[in-house]
């Protein structure tokens, strides 16, 4: 099953491309029911019972190939992918571009499931440069030079992970004399106080903070989710780098390496990330690119969660579902409001807030789902973010990590400023002169707004649901 | 240090060392994008290199060759969407100068 | 005794205050209705007189309870307070007539007479100050349906009267602790402890603030000027001089034992001293019938707190007996004012002048309350006074004196009052006026006709009412009949005599009775000091409110360097550290390059070391 | 320690380091062709011939070729800034082989605790098409999906941005 | 389950999920959405008031499904709870009522009934609530619902009050969710204790900032005075009748009922009560703007409130709740009428008002009785919660924090006369608006005789603030 994932779009881009342009017609269809298919793959693959957190205490020898992490991956990969096109097809109107854009997300949709898919640490870096380079194509696909510009940038960083990640892979190669993830687990501890395989264990796992664009390894990133078109950005930051550095990360801790060996690095990193992706997102005009900042914060966070898995203990299990509660979160969450900025940009034409101003009253099902969106990503209840964020904190607090506790609580209240400055600057507010004739967005992107705006609550309402068949397997370790 | 194999891993290994840091000075120091993408490729080159002696190290040569091929296929990908890029920037900026691509900052 | 006749006091005059409340125009009904209220009241309370009872009953929980105790003191106060109100309703049957507020003001008057029969009857000091600040409210209406802008007058006795009973309850409170029960005839607390005394000092302050002591007296003279004049007959003058003085003794007898040793004592006769003196000298120089009044409503009380401060049987009965003389003269003066007010259209002395032709009744009840006010013999007045400087000269000769000094300016002023309003040249413009109604003249008539009788015969009220308040600590004297030192009484009459001869002169060399103690009021040390006074500089109420103001400054500043710290500083330190941020990021990929291998390196060596 | 070995090592920085100095433009490009013409032969004294023979073609021959066209489209420009940036350029590079130097003195001189796996014993999959085709699909996957990638940058990026212009 | 359980579930959903309804009901018709609203709160009100028996009987009534993790869905009706909910169900009822007459002119209706109901019904939630982090969802429900109320009226200084006020709020609720979490940790849930245990000082004093951010008392008080810029009925929800009593009801349910605090901390409560009271109330005396004098006098009586509670005696705690109400009536009762002042005069520095009582009679009226209880005047409420709170102070031996608040009062009536003499005596400024309409009124005459009728008939009330107080103290009656 899990191998149509990959086939799939690869079959697709072929078919799409057969000389005459038969099927061209279809590109945005195409890509959409992959989407879905992938989501009803995630959801009902019946290989394992989905609320199967108990495995991820087995992850380290990964007895099923598709753990409920990969599944929660694959699922964000279907939603955001479903939220980019309808974008993509209320953004963009002219056919050979729109065909174009298709093509190369049936690319970047394989490489991500690729990522999510793979067992083998090369594998994984080849699927990761296919959704990079996917991904370069993308952000420069509006031909604008600020588009090309973060393109270029990324390209630059990602080329320079690539490098470190390859050193990595090659030194753990020589220790275990293959790629594949058990082979290389078992090299490792089995040579744990090797010089090169720590080595490899630091470049291997910086070249994907890069990729997932933490801080200091951040420098790409916002300007590649500002230069990137409207449904472009929404797929960067929905799941993008998500996969490609984050999961992979998580790949890396539970697969491969052992969390405990790197926690402390990821400790760092994610509070680092948290509060400078928090203050730098403060002061911008630009609201992609103040997403972007976010987005390096909650990152911060879900890297948090990570290091106080490496813990080890029943905190450390907590911390590992909570940071893979707030990935989905912030998947969901981070894509509405890309999905918002989108809306506003077929509005207003530009994403600059200076320009913008009460806004809330032209295009409500924007401004309420943003408002909600906003509020999930400061924690606020009873919104999904707050639980993720509770969970985490708890996990903190458990596992003795009580100042980086207090920095994540803290941090939120940052968070919040600088989401009210969104609402304020673009919603909350009398409207402006010129944007009385501002209507509401076209009708794809206010369908996706309001089902994730309602999948941010329904997670957060239903959350004894969620946490009944999702965290509780964890109950015994608190 | 007891592996027979030590000579030629270090002086290979040392030679990848040497020739990453060419690389990374020059993406980092030079203004020119070509260059820029030049000193990518340098490093690139490292890396193969230690793909390659790795696999000779561990006696996997066939694997390691399988990787580098791999490796070479991205290679070239990776490059032609940085000139197509670059490219790109050359037109709509008339410029190859880094300096002249800070227009996101802040 | 039954449940209903203990609340009768209370709910009578409430349930008639309620009733004439809603009666707007100018029907006759609500006097009737007033009237027949207190009427049924001073019938209730002289049914009451005799008889000995409580009532309990269950009220907020924690011994907050409602308790009620008729004894001989309440009683007595009760039938004062509700011949007064009586009275004054008489008066008032026409003198409101044609004012449509009459509805109000009967309506307070009522509830006013109510709380005061309340706060009277409470045996716990919960229940005495829920009817005590109750009277807040009608005090407050009942200025403020006076003349435009007597709103603000209001509002200021308001605020004196308001504070001075949070000082009241404040004490309350350390004494409910001290003693470990609200209900006051369980309470002996000793005044010996800084604990008990705080509590005394505050209780005291409510008290005397009711009363119009001074430093609480400075809305009375305005109230004097803006309010209806019954007003000033009925509150300031009797039922809360009845109240204060009732409650300063049952806090100095009962609940504290206020001895002459403790520290307490010469404090009361120091407020009362001051009190006498200062409001006396203000009241030498008013050129308003009301106001100058006003004024001896304060300097009166002067006498009863250093009375009843000497913590002596002679003090204490003297302070009594000077309050229930002083309610009726100073009632009957302000009755006399009104119906010259209401005659002659004017309390202005200037444009007063030659009445006792015109309202000889008015003229004649007149003279016997100053006479009384005066300490004339045999007068009321005069032996209440003997009571008290003998009390004062026990203790000290300096209260004394100054007790003294306070009666040769109080018949100073009194002459200056009679000489300017109802001798000397007759204004045209009263002509036609007439003698008051006899509805307004039978109160006053019957109030003089009391303070003879008080006077002429004082073992009654003495011996019945008065002295019984006291008990056991009488020790078997009785103060009744002529004064024991007849030193003092000469010395007495010297003064008078004085005061008679200084008016004499000053009218003589003035010309005219208003300006007869213009040699006092602009001698060269007191002008000054009387102009400040006249611009207010020594109200104790504005120089509170400058300390108000004060603190309120301190406050302020407090409060924005608060909002200081998240206006400014909080969002100043977080853009700051943006700023900081935003400027290390300058676009330039080499630079995050060498970030991410910075990072790297670090990362590198941490995983190695 | 084998001399060649050596030789090959020293060449190949020597190479990468002309290369990343090199005045001209289209000289670097020469020189990272070189670059990797050298690896080739190291990948033969390492027993790799096929992944040489990779490296030489594509490394050698097609990216060399892609960053000519490159440089040829925009040469006028790199002519022009050539004199002025000569000096900038020799004020940023001098400190290279100055730090290669050093490094090579660090590295040599102290000795890093580095350890090497025993020998694994004998490859399980030695047939290059095998591990190629069968072992790795995934990765041929990606590889053509990779190319398709590029193929759309230039489409993208190079087509539409000239066709836009006209 | 027993039908008492099941009504707690209700009184808390109901208003909950049906706010949610009200913004469809409003595309229909704003009558009924109106009516929808109305009957959401009294839903909540008649509810509350069916448990009143029970707890007067001493019964505690319960509802609870577990969720792991400690965290559980537990409500729990007390006589505190019960009290505390009929209080602030009841003044929000009448409130609401008077927004159908304020708010009829303004856009955002439904947004507007949306957000009031929602924050009552999480109100009722955060009352009943039996878990802390339950109690946390709820609290910052009334966050995310202030937030957007404040910033009402959409103007750009409004929209940074509503900012100001969520982000300090928030601010202290983080903390306090730190608390919470040290809390969970040290007993391995989060429910409350039945008995109630100790609690280390850190957590304490970071509960304590939550506490006091929402209650705004010193120092996270000047959020309150700026939220003035919301509507009137909005002012009186959140400064009078419910959210600020929020923070109180919390240190009640925790500090008292549920936890031991350390020794000294409720000294130190008291002292910072005593600042705040201070603070504010001389900041009531040289403001200018209505509300904000208003709003100054809020933070000064909650830091009576907190003397009550901290003084920890049974008088305190009964006297803190009785305060609570008798407050709740008359600042609601003020704020709607300086809603109706604002409406008919179109501004809010009281220097240019004056002489209103001419031509609004009714509400001058009004203003004054529920400032006389706001000052402690009998008949009225504030008589009683006052004197029982400084009572409760002075025994429990706190006599020169006493002394504090007895300055404090002092400054009350001051700044109410000062703004009563303002606004409505002197001459008149050439402002002179009509008198509101008879919704409005109405609404302000009933908040009026309910503070007088809080006095009168203070035995009532009184029951159940006794029995709440006894059960807080574990007295057995």
């Amino acid at each position: 099953m899990r191998s149509l994932l990959i086939l799939l779009p690869l079959a697709g881009l072929i078919l799409l491309n057969l000389p005459g342009g038969l099927l061209a017609g279809l590109a945005l269809p195409a890509v959409a029911a992959l989407a879905i298919f992938e989501i009803v793959l995630a959801v009902y693959l019946p290989t394992a019972a989905f609320p199967a957190l108990e495995q991820v205490q087995q992850l380290l020898h990964l007895s099923t190939p598709l753990d409920s992490l990969a599944r929660v991956l694959l699922l964000s990969i279907g939603i955001v992918m479903l939220a980019s096109l309808l974008v993509l097809h209320a953004t963009v109107k002219a056919q050979r571009r729109r065909f174009n854009v298709a093509n190369v997300l049936l690319i970047s949709l394989m490489g991500m499931n690729g990522v999510v898919l793979v067992h083998d640490l090369f594998s994984l870096y080849v699927f990761l440069e296919v959704t990079s380079v996917a991904s370069f194509v993308l952000i420069a696909s509006s031909g604008e030079d600020t588009g090309l510009e973060g393109a270029f940038k990324y390209l630059v960083l990602s080329a320079v992970a690539t490098v470190l990640m390859l050193s990595g892979v090659a030194m753990m190669f020589l220790f275990a004399g293959s790629t594949d993830f058990s082979a290389v687990a078992a090299a490792l501890q089995n040579n744990s106080g090797q010089l090169l395989l720590k080595i490899a264990i630091g470049t291997f796992g910086c070249g994907l903070l890069i990729k997932g664009g933490l801080v200091p390894f951040h420098g790409w990133l916002p300007d590649a989710y500002q230069s990137a078109p409207a449904a472009i950005s929404v797929l960067l930051a929905g799941v993008v780098t998500k996969v490609s550095g984050i999961y992979a990360l998580f790949r890396l801790g539970i697969s491969v390496v052992g969390l405990q060996t790197f926690s402390p690095v990821l400790l760092a990193v994610g509070a680092l990330s948290m509060v400078v992706g928090a203050l730098l997102a403060l002061r911008q005009n630009s609201l992609k690119r103040l997403l972007a900042y976010s987005s390096v914060s909650q990152v911060g966070y879900i890297v948090l969660g990570l290091g106080c898995a490496g813990m080890g203990g029943p905190a450390g299990k907590l911390g590992l579902a909570a940071a893979i509660f707030h990935l989905f979160n912030h998947t969901i969450f981070k894509t509405l409001l890309f999905v918002n900025s989108a809306a506003l940009e077929q509005r207003t034409g530009t994403s600059d807030m200076s320009v913008m101003g009460g806004l809330g009253s032209r295009m409500p099902i924007t401004s309420t789902s943003s408002a909600i969106a906003a509020l999930s990503i400061a924690g606020i209840p009873p919104l999904s973010g707050f639980w993720s964020k509770l969970l985490l904190i708890i996990a903190l607090w458990q596992a003795g990590l009580y100042a980086y506790a207090s920095l994540a609580v803290f941090v939120s209240v940052l968070t919040l400023a600088y989401m009210l400055t969104v609402q304020r600057r673009v919603f909350f507010g009398k409207c402006r002169e010129d944007l009385l004739s501002a209507r509401e967005a076209s009708g794809g992107i206010v369908l996706v707004e309001a089902a994730l705006a309602l999948v941010i609550i329904g997670v957060g309402v239903l959350m004894p649901y969620v946490m009944n068949s999702f965290l509780l397997p964890l109950k015994g370790g608190f | 240090m007891n592996n027979p194999n030590w000579p030629i891993f270090a002086i290979f290994g040392l030679g990848v060392v040497l020739t990453l840091g060419v690389g990374f000075y020059c993406v980092m120091v030079t203004r020119n994008l070509i260059r820029a993408l030049i000193g990518l490729e340098v490093l690139t080159k490292a890396v193969t290199l230690l793909l390659v002696l790795c696999g000779y190290v561990a006696g996997r040569m066939a694997l390691a060759q399988t990787l580098a091929i791999t490796l070479i296929v991205v290679e070239v990908a990776v490059m032609v969407v940085a000139v197509s890029l670059f490219l790109g920037i050359f037109r709509r900026t008339g410029s190859i100068r880094s300096t002249d691509i800070q227009n996101l900052k802040g | 005794m039954s449940a209903i006749m203990m609340w009768a006091p209370i709910l009578i005059p409430l349930a008639g205050g309620l009733l004439v409340l809603p009666m707007r125009g100018k029907s006759g009904l609500r006097e009737i209705v007033a009237l027949l209220a207190t009427l049924a009241n001073l019938v209730v309370a002289i049914a009451n007189f005799n008889s000995v009872g409580t009532w309990t009953g269950q009220w907020v929980g924690h011994g907050l309870d409602i308790v009620l105790l008729n004894y001989q003191f309440s009683a007595f106060i009760l039938a004062a307070a509700a011949s007064f109100a009586l009275l004054v309703c008489l008066f008032c049957f026409r003198f409101m007539r044609e004012k449509t507020s009459a509805n109000q003001f009967f309506a307070y008057m009522l509830i006013s007479l109510a709380m005061v029969d309340g706060a009277v009857l409470a045996d716990h000091l919960v229940t005495l100050l829920f009817f005590w600040e109750g009277l807040l409210i009608t005090l407050m209406g009942m200025i403020a349906i006076g003349r435009p802008g007597a709103f603000k007058t209001a509002v200021k006795a308001f605020v004196i009267v308001g504070i001075s009973d949070l000082c009241l309850m404040f004490g309350m409170a350390m004494a409910g602790l001290a003693s470990g029960t609200l209900v006051m005839s369980k309470m002996h607390l000793p005044v010996t402890d800084a604990f008990n005394a705080l509590a005394f000092v505050l209780m005291m302050i409510g008290a005397i603030a009711k009363a119009g002591s001074m430093p609480f007296h400075s809305w009375i003279p305005d109230a004097a000027v803006d309010a209806p004049l019954p007003f000033m007959a009925i509150l300031p003058a009797s039922l809360e001089k009845l109240a204060g003085i009732y409650l300063l003794s049952r806090i100095s007898l009962d609940l504290f034992q206020l001895t002459p040793e403790s520290w307490l004592s010469p404090l009361l006769m120091i407020i009362g001293a001051v009190t006498i003196l200062l409001a006396v000298m203000m009241a030498l120089i008013q050129k308003d019938y009301k106001k100058l009044l006003s004024y001896h409503a304060i300097s009166q009380v002067g006498y009863m707190v250093l009375g009843i401060g000497t913590a002596l049987p002679v003090g204490i009965i003297g302070g009594i007996f000077h309050m229930i003389n002083h309610a009726m003269y100073k009632s009957c003066l302000f009755l006399t004012g009104g119906a010259v007010e209401k005659q002659a259209g004017t309390t202005d002395l200037a444009k007063l002048g030659g009445l006792a032709r015109k309202m000889p009744i008015t003229f004649a009840c007149f003279f016997v309350a100053a006479c009384s006010i005066s300490g004339v013999p045999p007068f009321n007045g005069f032996f209440s006074k003997e009571l008290l400087y003998d009390a004062a000269l026990d203790r000290h000769f300096i209260f004394y004196i100054a007790a003294l000094g306070g009666s040769f300016l109080t018949a100073a002023s009194f002459l200056k009052l009679g000489h300017a309003a109802y001798f000397g040249k007759r204004s045209s413009e009263h002509d036609n006026v007439r003698e008051a109604p006899i509805t307004m003249l039978l109160p006053m008539l019957v109030i003089a006709a009391a303070c003879i009788f008080f006077g002429v015969h004082n073992s009654w009220p003495l011996r019945n009412l008065i002295q019984p308040v006291l008990g056991a600590r009488l020790e078997g004297h009785d103060f009744a009949g002529w004064p024991h030192s007849m030193r003092l009484v000469w010395l007495t009459v010297a003064v008078l005599a004085g005061a008679i001869m200084n008016h004499i002169a000053g009218a003589t060399v003035y010309g005219s009775g208003i300006n007869a103690v213009d040699h006092i009021h602009y001698a060269p040390l007191l002008k000054p000091i009387y102009e400040q006074a006249e611009r207010r500089a020594f109200d104790p109420y504005e120089i509170m409110l400058d300390v108000a103001a004060f603190i309120a400054r301190g406050a302020w500043s407090v409060d924005r360097a608060i909002d200081w710290v998240y206006n400014r500083l909080a969002v100043g330190a977080a853009m700051l550290g943006s700023t900081f941020l935003k400027l290390l990021h300058t676009g330039d990929y080499a630079l995050y390059v060498a970030w991410a291998l910075a990072g790297a390196a670090i990362v590198v060596w941490y995983m190695v070391s | 320690m084998n001399a060649l070995d050596v030789v090959l090592v020293a060449a190949l920085v020597v190479s990468a380091t002309m290369t990343v100095m090199t005045a001209r433009l289209l000289r670097a490009v020469i020189g990272l062709a070189i670059t990797s013409a050298i690896l080739t032969m190291i990948m033969f004294r390492l027993a790799a011939p096929i992944a040489g023979v990779f490296e030489l073609s594509v490394c050698a021959g097609l990216i060399p070729a892609i960053f000519i066209s490159a440089i040829g489209l925009t040469r006028r420009l790199a002519a022009e800034e050539l004199p002025a940036r000569q000096q900038e350029r020799l004020r940023r590079f001098w400190p290279l082989p100055v730090l290669l130097v050093l490094a090579i003195i660090v590295l040599t001189q102290w000795p890093l605790p580095i350890g090497l796996p025993d020998s694994q014993g004998p490859e399980p999959v030695t047939d290059l098409s095998t591990l190629l085709w069968n072992a790795r699909p995934a990765d041929l996957l990606a590889q053509v999906a990779l190319l398709l990638g590029g193929a759309f940058a230039v489409v993208m990026l190079v087509k539409n941005v000239g066709r836009e212009h006209e | 389950m027993r039908s008492q359980n099941l009504l707690l579930l209700v009184i808390v959903l109901a208003p909950v999920l049906g706010s949610l309804l009200l913004p469809l009901t409003g595309a229909v018709s704003a009558r009924l959405r109106n009516a929808l609203a109305i009957l959401l709160v009294l839903a909540a009100v008649v509810g509350s008031a069916l448990l009143v028996p029970d707890a007067m009987a001493g019964r505690t009534q319960t509802f609870r499904a577990d969720f792991g993790l400690g965290i559980n869905f537990a409500l729990k009706a007390d006589a505190l709870a019960v009290f505390m909910a009929l209080a602030s169900s009841l003044i929000s009822a009448i409130i609401l009522i008077y927004s159908t007459g304020y708010i009829a002119h303004y856009a955002n209706q439904n947004e507007y009934y949306l957000m009031v109901v929602l924050f009552l019904g999480a109100m009722m939630g955060l009352v009943y609530s039996a878990n802390l982090i339950l109690l946390y969802v709820f609290w910052e429900i009334t966050a995310i619902c202030s937030w957007r109320l404040i910033g009402f009226f959409r103007e750009p200084m409004q929209v940074l009050r509503a900012d100001k006020a969520f982000l300090v709020t928030v601010f202290g609720a983080l903390a306090m969710l730190l608390g919470f979490v040290m809390l969970g940790s040290q007993q391995g849930s989060f429910d409350m204790p039945s008995a109630p245990i100790s609690v280390a000082l850190p957590a304490a004093i970071l509960i304590l900032l939550g506490i006091l951010s929402k209650s705004a008392t010193l120092p996270f008080h000047t959020w309150l005075p700026d939220a003035g810029v919301a509507p009137s009925p909005v002012t009186a929800l959140l400064h009078a009748a419910v959210l600020v009593k929020i923070g109180v009801y919390v240190y009640a349910r925790l500090f008292v009922v549920s936890y031991i605090p350390p020794e000294g901390f409720a000294t130190l409560v008291m002292a910072v009560a005593a600042t705040s009271a201070l603070v504010s109330a001389g900041a009531a005396l040289l403001e200018h703007d209505m509300k904000r004098i208003i709003a100054y006098s809020t933070i000064s009586q909650i830091g009576f409130i907190f003397l009550g509670l901290a003084a920890g005696n049974e008088l305190g705690l009964a006297g803190a709740l009785i305060y609570i109400l008798a407050h709740g009536f008359a600042k609601g009762g003020l704020f709607l009428c300086a809603g109706i002042i604002e409406h008919g005069t179109h501004t809010k520095d009281i220097r240019q008002m004056g002489g209103l009582l001419k031509t609004m009679p009714v509400t001058a009226i009004v203003f004054l009785f529920c400032a006389f209880s706001v000052m402690g005047v009998p008949p009225l409420g504030g008589f009683f919660g006052k004197y029982m709170v400084i009572s409760a102070a002075i025994n429990s031996g706190h006599l020169v924090l006493g002394l504090v608040f007895l300055l404090g009062a002092f400054l009350t009536v001051l700044y109410l006369l000062r703004l009563f003499n303002m606004v409505f005596l002197g001459e008149s400024r050439g402002l002179a608006g009509p008198e509101g309409t008879p919704v409005m009124v109405g609404s302000v005459v009933v908040l009026a005789a309910l503070a007088l009728a809080s006095g009168l008939a203070i035995y009532w009330p009184a029951l159940l603030a006794n029995q709440a107080a006894s059960q807080m103290l574990g007295i057995a009656r």
